[in-house]
C-alpha cells in the first residue's frame, strides 16, 4: 500500500521519532515540571513552539510543489492565509455574545459597521465539522481554479512564481476591504474558545502545540509517500524534463494539478493551527513578502528533501524570536545575511549539510532528488 | 473563447474519467501519413507542404542537411508543434494534429531526442520505469508498486541497453554514450507502434554503433522505426528506404544506392564527398 | 500554574482574573527577600515596532521611553528602585506582536509596557495583556469603541479629535462640503461613520455635500483623487478635506494637491494622522495653511514643552530632531503610571489599576491631565495650520480640556454603552439599556477559570 | 471691508504718488497699526488689517505679505520683527518698521502675531488689489485670477479703467471676465457673451447660479428669466467641454503613472529579462537612488534644482556600483540557478533596508522640488498639467531610448545580446562573459537608481520605498514578457492607463485588484508576456 511505503524508509522514521520525542519531552517539562524550576517550559514556549510547527507544515507543503515539482509558488501564504480565516471564522462564531457589543450572532466589527446580518458564505462556520473541512476545501478550490488554468496554458518558471505572488497580493488587498466581511485590516481576533476549550487556558495551547506536532506528522508521511512513489518521480522527471515526460505518455499538467491542490490543502491546515495559536487573523499573511520568506525556510532547510524544510522553518522562526528579543535594531541584519550565506555557500541547505555527514557513514537512500542540484 | 470551454471541461481534469484511447488501426495502408505540411516560423519556412508515409512495420531513414526540417517534422508528428496546414494521420483512424503530446505517446509513437534527454535526478532503473508502458493517469501512478514481471523487464532492457550495473546510479552521471543507450532503453520499455529516433549514434563508439544498428534493423518488422541520422555509413549499414529532405519538402525517395546516385542529392546535401559515393 | 489551587481562588474571590494575577505575581517573587526585591529592577516594556513599515513612526516612540526611564532614573528611580527599560522588536507584524506581548509578560515579567501603534496590532495584543493581567499604554489616537481592563488609551478618542475639527471648520471657516479621506482601515473607517453621523445629525450637511474616498495602506498615485476633490470643492460652497489619510501615503498626497494648485485657501485639508514627524518627510513650502488636529503640537509656547523639546534634542543629538503628539502621549502616560506606583507603593498592576484613575499629571500645553474611569484621559483639542517651516501654528484650541469617550454616541452600536473601571462597575462595555455588562472580560474569565 | 479698500484705492488713485518719508509721526502711526494686530480675537486682526490696508503706509504691503507668512512676530521687548529665517532654535530678525537688522532672536523670546484662514484669505484679497497697479506683470496676473468672483460694485468703476489701460492681454482679460461675473450678479444678460466657454470654475459657478435664476430678480430688464436661459446655454457648452478636458486628464494620469511603473520596471527588464537574475534588491537599488537625491539636496542647500540634475549621474553610479557589488559579492555565484538569486537578493534588500534605517533614519526625508518641477501648467481653466509628472513622463522616454540605443547600437549590447542567446559559443567568440555580465547588472541596476532620483519628486524618501515597487515592477516585466524593453515600456503605460481609468468608478483598492487580476488571466493566455522571446532560445 503506497500510503504505509514511508514507514520502511530510515529518513521518515527518524523524522518521525524525533518529533515524537520532541513532543513527549516538551509535554513532560510543561505538566510535570513546577513552575519556577529551571527545566520548566513554559505557556509562552509551549505556545512558540506550536506556531513553529504549523509553519514547519506550511513549509513542507511548499518544499512538495517546489522541491518536487520545480514549481516555485510565491503565493503560498495565500492558501495559509485562507485555511487560518476558515477557522478564524469558526473561532469568532464562537464568541457569540461575549463581543464588546454583546451582539448573539455578529462579530464586533460587523456591528460597528452597522451590518445587520451575516453575509450568506459565514454560514455554517459555527460548526466545527463544517468550519474545519472549508480549512482544506477553500484553499484546495483556489488552488484547483489557479493551478488548472495556470498549468493548462503551460505557464512555467518565473511566470508562474510571478503570478502565483500577483495572486496573493490580489488577495491582500481584497481582504483588506472591509467590505469584503471579513474585518478588514484588523482582521478576526479575541478569540475565546475552540472546540469548547478556553483559548487563553495553557491546557488549550498544549493541545493545540500536540495536534500541529500530529499534523505535521501526518502531512509529512503523506508527503513522503507521495513522493516516494512512481507519482513523486514522474514529478522529478517533470520538474527536471517537462517536454521528455510529455513524450512519455504522462499528462504533465494533471501530475502537477494534483501535487498543487495537495500541497494548497496542506498550507491551508497549516493555517488553521495556526491562527488559534498566536489570536489573530489579519490580511498581512496575504504579503507576497511572507510567501517569499516561506520558500526562503525551505531554501535554508534544503529543498526535495521534506525534512529540510521542517528544520528551516524552525530555525528562521527561532532565529527570528531570539534576535528581534536580543539585538532588536539589527536581526534584519542577520537575517539577511543568513538568507545569502546560505544560498550562495549551502546550496542544499542545512539538509544538504546533514546528507553529506550522513553519506560518510553509510551509502545515501535513494531519494534521487537530494543527489542531484536542480535549477527550477 | 478557449478560457470558457476550459471552463466547461473543468471535469475532465481527473485522469481516471478518460476513455483509454482506441487502438491504431492499419488494416488500410499506412502507419504514419503526412499531406501538405507546411510551417513556418515568422515567415521562414521550415517545413514547406511536405508528403511523407511509413508503412506498418518499414524501417525508413530520412536524412538531409541541417536546417531541412528534419527535427521540426519530428515535432510535429509528436504533437509538440503545430503545422500551419496540411494533414497528419496514425493509422487510418487517429488525426495526430487533434492531439497533444501525452495522447500522441500513449498511442504508441516514442521519440528519441536529437540531444539525448533522460531524467538526470533519477537512477537509470526508474528512468526506465517512467517509460515503460503503463496506466498513465494519476492514481494508478500514485498506487503503482512493483511486480516481478515488471522489475524482469526493466532487467531485460537493461541486458539490452549494458546498463545493467549502473542501474542504481542517477542518469545524470553518465557519459553521453549511456545516456544514448538509456534513451533508447525507455523507447523499448514504451513499446510504441512507431519509434521516431533522431541521430541515435552520435558518440558512440564503433561497436556501440553496430549494436545499434542490430537492435533498431531487430525492431523493424514488429515496429516501425524512423531514424533521422547524419552518419553516412550508420545509414549504409540499415537502411532500406531513404528519403532525403531539402528545405522542408522530399527532394528524393529511394533506397540507398538510388538516392545517393540522384543528381540533385549529391548537388545539394551529399556535397564535398560526392564523387566518392557515385564511385 | 496547577489548577485545583487556581480553583480554590476563583472561588474565594470575586474577581478571580485579578486574584490570579496576584497569585502569579506572588509565585514569581515567592521566596525572594524584601531586600532583594529592593534592588532588583522595575521592569519597563517597549513594544514598539524597530524594523518594517511601522518602524518611520515607531522608533521614535521606543526613544522617548528609554529617554523617560532614563530621566526617571536620574531622579532616583521609583520606590527605590532603578528602572529598566525592555526592548524588543514587533517587527511590523501584527501576530509578532502577540508573541512579543506575551514574552515580555511572560519571559521578562516586566511591570508594565509602552506601545503599539496601529489599532490591528493593539487588538493583536489584548487578549495576551487581559490574559496575563499586565498594562499597557497606548500613545496613538484610535478609532475608540474599546475599553480593557488593561490597557490605558493616552491618544485620542474620536471626540478628542475629529469632532472639535469638524466644529472648528464649520464654525470657524464655514465650510459647507466634506471629503472624507482616508486609508483603507478601521480607524479611518470608524472615525468617518462617526463624522458622516455627526455631520448629518448635528449639523445637518446634506448626503451630496460628503464625499467619502478609501485608499490603500501606501497609496502613492493621487491624481484621479486629488482631481476629483478639485471638481467637488469648485462647485461654489466652501469645501474642506477631512483627511484620515496615514503615514507615507500623506507625502505624495500634499505634494500632488500642491502640484495641482490645491491651495489652503480655496479647499484646507485637516488632518487626524499627520503630525510633526510625517512633515519631516515632506516640502512644507506648498502647504502652508492646511490644518491638522492634535493635543500637542511642538510648536506649543510653554515651558515645559520647551524643555522636553531640549531635553529630546539632547538625548537623540540631532539638532532637527522633532517632537509630535504620541510622544506626549507617552510622556503623559508614563508620568501617570510612575505617580499611580508611587500612590500604591507597589508595581502590582491590579493596585496601579485601583490607584491609576483619577491621577492627575501635567501635559506639555501647559495644562493637566487626568486618567478617566474608562481608562481614556483628559486632553485638550488644538487645531494647528502647516507652517513652511514644518511646524504648526495653533490657531484654535478648546477653551477646557475634553475626557476621552470610549465608545461614541454616533454609532448606534455603541450608543448606549460606558465604560467604568472602578469598583463595584469594573466594566468596559456596560450597557445601560440593559444595564448588563455584555461580554465582559471579568465575566469570561471567571467562566474560564471554573471551566478548568 | 470692501467698501474700504475702494476708498483706499481711490485715496491711491487720485494722491499724486508723494510718500515722502515722515518719519516720526509715520512711526507713531505704524506702531499703533501694529499694535492692533496684537490681539487674540481674529475679528479684531481683521479690522487691524483693513486699518493698515486703509492708512497707505510705504511698508503696508511688507507687513501684510510677512503677516501672510506668519514671519511677523512681536519681540519679549515689545519691538515688532519680521522672522528671516525660521529653522532652528535661534531665528535671524529685522525690525518691522525700520527694516534694519537685529541679530538673532530665541523662539523663546518670539511670539507670532498667528492668523487664520480667514484673515489668509482676507490679506490675499487686499494684497491682490494693491498689486493689480504693480509693474510686476505676475504679481498683476496672480491678483487678477484671485479677483475673479470677489468684484463688487465698488472695485467695478477702477477696474474697467484697468482693463482699458492694462497691457497684457491674460490680465485684461481676466479682469473683463471678472466684471462681468459682478454684471451678471446684476443680472445683465450681456455679461453671459463675455462668460461664454470660459471653464474656470468660478465662473461655471456663476453661470450655475445664474441658470437657477438666482439674480433674476434683480435683472434691470424686470423679471424675465432671459439671464437664467443664456446662462444654461452657455453652462452646457463649457459642460460638454469639460467632460473632453476631464478624458484627457484621465489620460496624462494614466500615462504619468505608467511612466512611473516603467522608470521603476525597465532596469528589472534588463537583469531579469537579459540576465535571467530574479533582483529581489532592485526596489532598493530605487530606493539607494531616492536617497542620494536627498544627499545631493544636503551638500547644495539653496539649490534644488542644480542638485537635482547632478543626482542623476550621481543616483546613477550609487546604484550601479551597488549593482556591481551586489553581482560579485553574491549572483556570480549563483549562475544557472535563477530561482536561487531571488532568495540570495531578498536577504540583501532586507540588509540594505535595515541599513538606511540605522546610518540614515527610519524617518522619511524631505527632497524639495525645483521650481520648474512644482505646479502645473494650465492648458486651459479646467486641465492643468502638473510640472514634476510631465518631467517624469520625459525622463522615462528619455531613459527608455538611450537603453535602446545601448542595446541596440553598442559593443556592449551586442556582446550582451550574444551572451543571452548562447554564453559558450560567445565565450569562444572571444567575449569576456563576466565582464558582460558585471556591466550588464551594473547598468539594469543604475537605471534603478534613475528610478529612484525621479521617484523622490513623487513620492516618500524612506526606507520602505523599495518595497512599495518591487512587485509592480515585475508584473510590468512579465506582462511585457521578459527579456524585451519594448514590451515593459507598453505594459507600464498600457497599466498605468487602465488603472486610472478604472480608479474613479471602482476606486483606488478595487482597480488594482482588478488590474492583477487581468494580469493573472493575460498570463494564462499568453504563457510569455505581451512580445514573447521568439526562436529555441525561448523554448523549456
Amino acid at each position: 500500500m503506497w500510503l504505509t511505503r514511508p514507514f520502511n524508509e530510515r529518513a521518515t522514521l527518524t523524522f518521525l521519532g524525533v518529533l515524537l520525542a520532541a513532543m513527549i519531552l516538551v509535554t513532560l517539562l510543561h505538566v510535570a515540571v513546577p513552575q519556577g524550576h529551571p527545566l520548566h517550559v513554559n505557556a509562552y514556549t509551549v505556545n512558540l513552539f506550536g506556531k513553529y510547527l504549523s509553519y514547519a507544515l506550511l513549509a513542507v507543503a511548499v518544499d512538495l510543489v517546489w522541491g518536487y515539482l520545480g514549481i516555485l509558488s510565491l503565493g503560498h501564504g495565500a492558501f495559509f492565509a485562507l485555511g487560518g480565516y476558515a477557522m478564524g471564522m469558526y473561532l469568532m462564531r464562537q464568541i457569540g455574545d461575549r463581543g464588546v457589543y454583546g451582539h448573539p450572532e455578529l462579530p464586533d466589527f460587523m456591528v460597528f459597521l452597522n451590518w445587520d446580518s451575516l453575509p450568506w458564505y459565514w454560514a455554517g462556520f459555527d460548526m466545527a465539522w463544517f468550519a474545519f473541512l472549508m480549512v482544506l476545501l477553500v484553499p484546495g478550490a483556489l488552488a484547483l481554479v489557479f493551478g488548472f488554468l495556470a498549468f493548462r496554458s503551460r505557464v512555467t518558471g518565473v511566470y508562474l512564481s510571478i503570478i502565483t505572488q500577483a495572486l496573493t497580493f490580489a488577495l491582500m488587498l481584497a481582504f483588506f476591504r472591509n467590505e469584503m466581511g471579513f474585518g478588514g485590516s484588523d482582521g478576526l481576533t479575541d478569540f475565546r474558545e475552540i472546540l469548547g476549550f478556553n483559548l487563553r487556558s495553557n491546557e488549550a495551547r498544549l493541545g493545540l502545540f500536540l495536534a500541529s506536532g500530529v499534523a505535521l506528522a501526518v502531512g509529512y508521511v503523506l508527503c513522503r509517500a507521495i513522493v516516494g512513489s512512481k507519482l513523486g518521480r514522474v514529478c522529478v522527471a517533470t520538474r527536471d524534463a517537462e517536454a521528455r515526460t510529455r513524450f512519455l505518455g504522462y499528462r504533465v499538467e494533471r501530475f502537477q494539478l494534483f501535487v498543487f491542490v495537495v500541497s494548497a490543502m496542506l498550507a491551508g491546515l497549516a493555517g488553521a493551527l495556526y491562527v488559534p495559536q498566536v489570536g489573530i487573523i489579519n490580511p498581512s499573511e496575504f504579503s507576497p513578502l511572507f510567501s517569499i520568506e516561506i520558500v526562503l525556510w525551505v531554501a535554508l532547510g534544503g529543498r526535495a528533501t521534506l525534512y529540510g524544510a521542517v528544520i528551516g522553518a524552525i530555525l528562521v522562526n527561532y532565529a527570528k524570536t531570539v534576535f528581534t528579543g536580543v539585538m532588536p535594531d539589527a536581526w534584519l541584519f542577520a537575517l539577511g545575511a543568513m538568507f545569502v550565506l546560505v544560498t550562495v555557500f549551502l546550496p542544499k541547505g542545512v539538509a544538504g549539510l546533514l546528507a553529506y555527514r550522513i553519506k560518510r557513514r553509510r551509502r545515501p537512500d535513494d531519494d534521487g532528488a537530494t543527489g542531484k542540484e536542480v535549477s527550477a | 473563447m478557449s478560457f470558457l470551454r476550459s471552463l466547461a471541461d473543468r471535469e475532465r481534469v481527473f485522469d481516471f474519467l478518460v476513455p483509454a484511447a482506441s487502438p491504431v488501426d492499419v488494416r488500410h495502408g499506412p502507419i504514419l501519413y503526412l499531406e501538405d505540411v507546411t510551417v513556418s516560423f515568422d515567415g521562414f519556412k521550415a517545413i514547406d507542404n511536405l508528403n511523407l508515409t511509413i508503412d506498418d512495420g518499414e524501417l525508413r531513414c530520412i536524412i538531409g542537411p541541417n536546417g531541412a526540417g528534419k527535427t521540426t517534422m519530428m515535432d510535429i508528428i509528436t504533437g509538440k508543434t503545430r503545422p500551419d496546414t496540411g494533414q497528419v494521420w496514425f493509422g487510418s483512424r487517429h488525426n495526430l494534429l487533434t492531439m497533444n503530446e501525452p495522447e500522441i505517446a500513449s498511442l504508441g509513437i516514442g521519440r528519441k531526442f536529437q540531444k539525448p534527454t533522460v531524467f538526470e535526478a533519477l537512477t537509470v532503473f526508474e528512468n526506465l520505469e517512467l517509460a515503460m508502458a503503463a496506466d498513465k493517469r494519476i492514481l494508478p501512478t500514485l498506487t503503482a508498486g512493483m511486480s516481478g514481471e515488471i522489475r524482469d523487464r526493466i532487467d531485460e532492457v537493461l541486458l539490452t541497453t549494458g546498463l545493467a550495473e549502473l542501474s542504481r546510479r542517477p542518469a545524470g552521471i553518465l557519459s553521453h554514450g549511456q545516456k544514448q543507450w538509456l534513451e533508447i532503453g525507455m523507447l523499448l520499455m514504451q513499446r510504441p507502434r512507431l519509434l521516431l529516433v533522431d541521430e541515435p549514434v552520435a558518440g558512440m563508439t564503433e561497436q556501440e554503433m553496430e549494436r545499434t544498428a542490430e537492435l533498431l534493423t531487430g525492431l523493424a518488422g514488429k515496429q516501425s522505426v524512423v531514424v533521422v541520422e547524419h552518419d553516412m555509413g550508420f545509414v549504409r549499414s540499415i537502411a532500406r528506404q531513404v528519403t532525403v529532405l531539402h528545405q522542408g519538402s522530399v527532394l528524393a525517395e529511394g533506397n540507398m544506392d538510388q538516392v545517393s546516385s540522384d543528381p540533385r542529392v549529391i548537388e545539394v546535401y551529399l556535397g564535398a564527398d560526392a564523387d566518392e559515393e557515385v564511385a | 500554574m496547577n489548577a485545583p489551587r487556581r480553583k480554590a481562588l476563583s472561588h474565594a474571590a470575586g474577581q478571580p482574573s485579578r486574584w490570579l494575577a496576584a497569585a502569579l505575581v506572588s509565585a514569581g517573587t515567592l521566596g525572594i527577600s524584601a531586600q532583594a526585591l529592593a534592588e532588583d529592577p522595575i521592569k519597563v516594556g517597549i513594544l514598539h515596532s524597530l524594523s518594517g513599515t511601522m518602524a518611520i513612526s515607531e522608533t521614535v516612540l521606543k526613544d522617548t521611553v528609554e529617554m523617560l526611564v532614563e530621566k526617571q532614573n536620574a531622579q532616583g528611580g521609583l520606590l527605590g528602585r532603578q528602572l529598566e527599560a525592555v526592548v524588543v522588536d514587533p517587527a511590523s507584524n501584527w501576530p509578532l506582536f502577540a508573541e512579543r506581548a506575551r514574552e515580555l509578560l511572560a519571559q521578562h515579567e516586566v511591570d508594565v509596557v509602552f506601545g503599539n501603534w496601529t489599532s490591528v496590532s493593539r487588538k493583536a495584543v489584548l487578549p495576551v495583556f487581559e490574559e496575563l493581567n499586565g498594562l499597557l499604554f497606548y500613545p496613538v489616537q484610535y478609532e475608540g469603541e474599546e475599553s480593557s481592563e488593561n490597557v490605558f488609551y493616552t491618544g485620542a478618542a474620536p471626540n478628542q479629535q475629529a469632532i472639535p475639527a469638524v466644529d472648528y471648520l464649520i464654525d470657524e471657516m464655514g465650510i459647507e462640503r466634506f471629503a472624507l479621506l482616508g486609508t483603507d482601515y478601521v480607524y479611518p473607517r470608524t472615525t468617518n461613520r462617526i463624522l458622516e453621523a455627526y455631520l448629518k445629525e448635528e449639523h445637518g450637511v446634506a448626503d451630496e455635500d460628503i464625499l467619502i474616498n478609501y485608499t490603500p495602506f501606501g497609496h502613492s498615485d493621487w491624481q484621479n483623487i486629488v482631481a476629483e476633490v478639485r471638481r467637488f470643492g469648485s462647485e461654489g460652497k466652501p469645501t474642506a478635506v477631512v483627511s484620515t489619510i496615514n503615514g507615507d501615503a500623506n507625502v505624495p498626497f500634499y505634494r500632488e494637491l500642491g502640484n495641482q494648485g490645491v491651495d489652503a485657501g480655496d479647499i484646507p485639508v485637516i488632518a487626524f494622522s499627520v503630525g510633526e514627524q510625517e512633515l519631516t518627510g515632506i516640502d512644507t513650502g506648498p502647504l502652508v495653511g492646511h490644518l491638522a488636529a492634535w493635543n500637542y503640537f511642538m510648536s506649543v509656547d510653554t515651558d515645559v514643552n520647551y524643555d522636553f523639546i531640549d531635553a529630546w534634542i539632547d538625548w537623540t543629538g540631532d539638532e532637527e530632531a522633532v517632537t509630535n503628539d504620541p510622544m506626549e502621549a507617552h510622556y503623559i502616560g508614563f508620568n501617570m503610571w510612575a505617580e499611580a506606583v508611587r500612590k500604591a507603593g507597589t508595581t502590582d498592576p491590579d493596585a496601579i489599576k485601583d490607584a491609576i484613575i483619577g491621577v492627575t499629571v501635567p501635559n506639555l500645553t501647559g495644562g493637566y491631565a487626568a486618567m478617566m474611569p474608562n481608562h481614556h484621559i483628559t486632553k485638550p483639542v488644538l487645531i494647528g495650520e502647516i507652517q513652511d517651516n514644518g511646524q504648526f501654528e495653533i490657531v484654535w484650541q478648546t477653551p477646557s480640556t475634553v475626557a476621552g469617550d470610549a465608545w461614541s454616541d454616533y454609532l448606534p452600536g455603541s450608543r448606549d454603552l460606558i465604560a467604568d473601571w472602578r469598583a463595584p462597575m469594573r466594566c468596559g462595555n456596560f450597557n445601560v439599556s440593559t444595564g448588563r455588562c455584555g461580554g465582559s472580560t471579568a465575566a469570561e474569565e471567571a467562566e474560564a477559570a471554573l471551566a478548568e | 471691508m470692501r467698501s474700504l479698500l475702494f476708498l483706499w484705492l481711490l485715496v491711491l488713485l487720485v494722491m499724486p504718488l508723494t510718500v515722502h518719508a515722515q518719519t516720526s509721526a509715520n512711526d507713531e502711526a505704524a506702531i499703533e497699526l501694529l499694535e492692533a494686530l496684537d490681539v487674540d480675537s481674529f475679528p479684531a486682526k481683521g479690522e487691524a488689517i483693513e486699518a493698515i490696508v486703509a492708512s497707505d503706509h510705504e511698508r503696508a504691503r511688507y507687513w501684510l505679505q510677512s503677516l501672510l507668512d506668519g514671519r511677523l512676530q512681536r519681540a519679549d521687548d515689545g519691538r515688532f520683527v519680521v522672522v528671516l529665517d525660521n529653522t532652528g532654535r535661534d531665528w535671524p530678525v529685522e525690525d518691522a518698521l525700520t527694516g534694519e537688522a537685529l541679530g538673532e532672536m530665541s523662539r523663546r523670546d518670539l511670539d507670532r502675531i498667528s492668523i487664520n484662514n480667514a484673515l489668509r484669505n482676507q490679506l490675499r484679497s487686499a494684497i491682490a488689489v494693491v498689486d493689480l497697479y504693480s509693474p510686476d506683470l505676475e504679481l498683476r496676473r496672480a491678483s487678477a485670477e484671485r479677483l475673479l468672483g470677489e468684484v463688487d460694485a465698488e472695485l467695478a468703476e477702477p477696474l474697467e479703467a484697468l482693463i482699458a489701460e492694462e497691457g497684457d492681454r491674460r490680465v485684461s482679460r481676466r479682469l473683463a471676465q471678472a466684471l462681468a461675473i459682478h454684471r451678471l450678479e446684476q443680472g445683465e444678460v450681456e455679461a453671459v457673451a463675455e462668460l461664454q466657454g470660459s471653464l474656470h470654475p468660478r465662473v461655471r459657478v456663476a453661470l450655475a447660479r445664474a441658470a437657477s435664476g438666482a439674480f433674476d430678480s434683480r435683472a434691470v430688464t424686470g423679471d424675465d428669466p432671459v439671464v437664467a436661459d443664456a446662462a444654461q446655454a452657455a453652462l452646457v457648452s463649457i459642460e460638454q467641454n469639460l467632460r473632453l478636458n476631464r478624458m484627457a486628464e484621465t489620460l496624462y494620469f494614466g500615462l504619468s503613472l505608467g511612466s512611473v511603473l516603467v522608470l521603476a520596471a525597465i532596469g528589472l527588464a534588463i537583469t531579469f529579462g537579459v540576465m535571467g537574475v530574479i533582483n529581489m534588491a532592485h526596489g532598493e537599488l530605487i530606493m539607494l537612488g531616492a536617497y542620494t537625491t536627498w544627499m545631493m539636496q544636503q551638500l547644495l542647500p539653496g539649490q534644488p534644482g542644480l542638485a537635482l540634475v547632478l543626482s542623476v549621474p550621481a543616483g546613477f553610479l550609487v546604484a550601479a556600483l551597488a549593482g556591481i557589488a551586489i553581482e560579485r559579492g553574491v549572483i556570480q555565484f549563483l549562475k544557472g540557478r535563477p530561482l536561487e538569486t531571488l532568495l540570495a537578493t531578498f536577504g540583501i534588500s532586507l540588509i540594505l533596508q535595515q541599513l538606511v534605517r540605522t546610518v540614515i533614519s527610519p524617518q522619511n526625508r524631505t527632497v524639495v522640488s525645483p521650481e520648474w518641477m512644482s505646479g502645473s501648467i494650465a492648458i486651459n481653466d479646467a486641465l492643468s498639467l502638473t510640472l514634476n509628472r510631465m518631467v517624469v513622463i520625459a525622463f522615462a522616454l528619455a531613459v527608455f531610448a538611450a537603453l535602446l540605443l545601448i542595446m541596440r547600437r553598442t559593443r556592449l549590447g551586442l556582446e550582451v545580446r550574444a551572451v543571452t542567446q548562447n554564453r559558450a559559443m560567445a565565450r569562444s567568440m572571444g567575449i569576456r562573459a563576466t565582464r558582460v555580465d558585471i556591466l550588464t547588472f551594473a547598468l539594469g541596476s543604475g537605471v534603478a537608481g534613475l528610478a529612484g532620483v525621479a521617484l523622490s519628486q513623487l513620492t516618500n524618501v524612506g526606507p520602505n520605498l523599495g518595497q512599495s515597487y518591487i512587485i509592480d515592477s515585475f508584473m510590468v516585466v512579465v506582462f511585457g514578457g521578459v527579456g524585451n524593453l519594448w514590451g515593459t515600456l507598453v505594459a507600464g503605460l498600457s497599466l498605468g492607463v487602465i488603472n486610472q481609468i478604472l480608479e474613479p468608478w471602482a476606486g483606488a483598492v478595487l482597480a488594482k485588484i482588478i488590474v492583477l487580476v487581468f494580469i493573472i488571466l493575460f498570463i494564462q493566455k499568453r504563457p510569455r508576456g505581451l512580445f514573447p522571446q521568439k526562436g529555441r532560445a525561448a523554448e523549456g
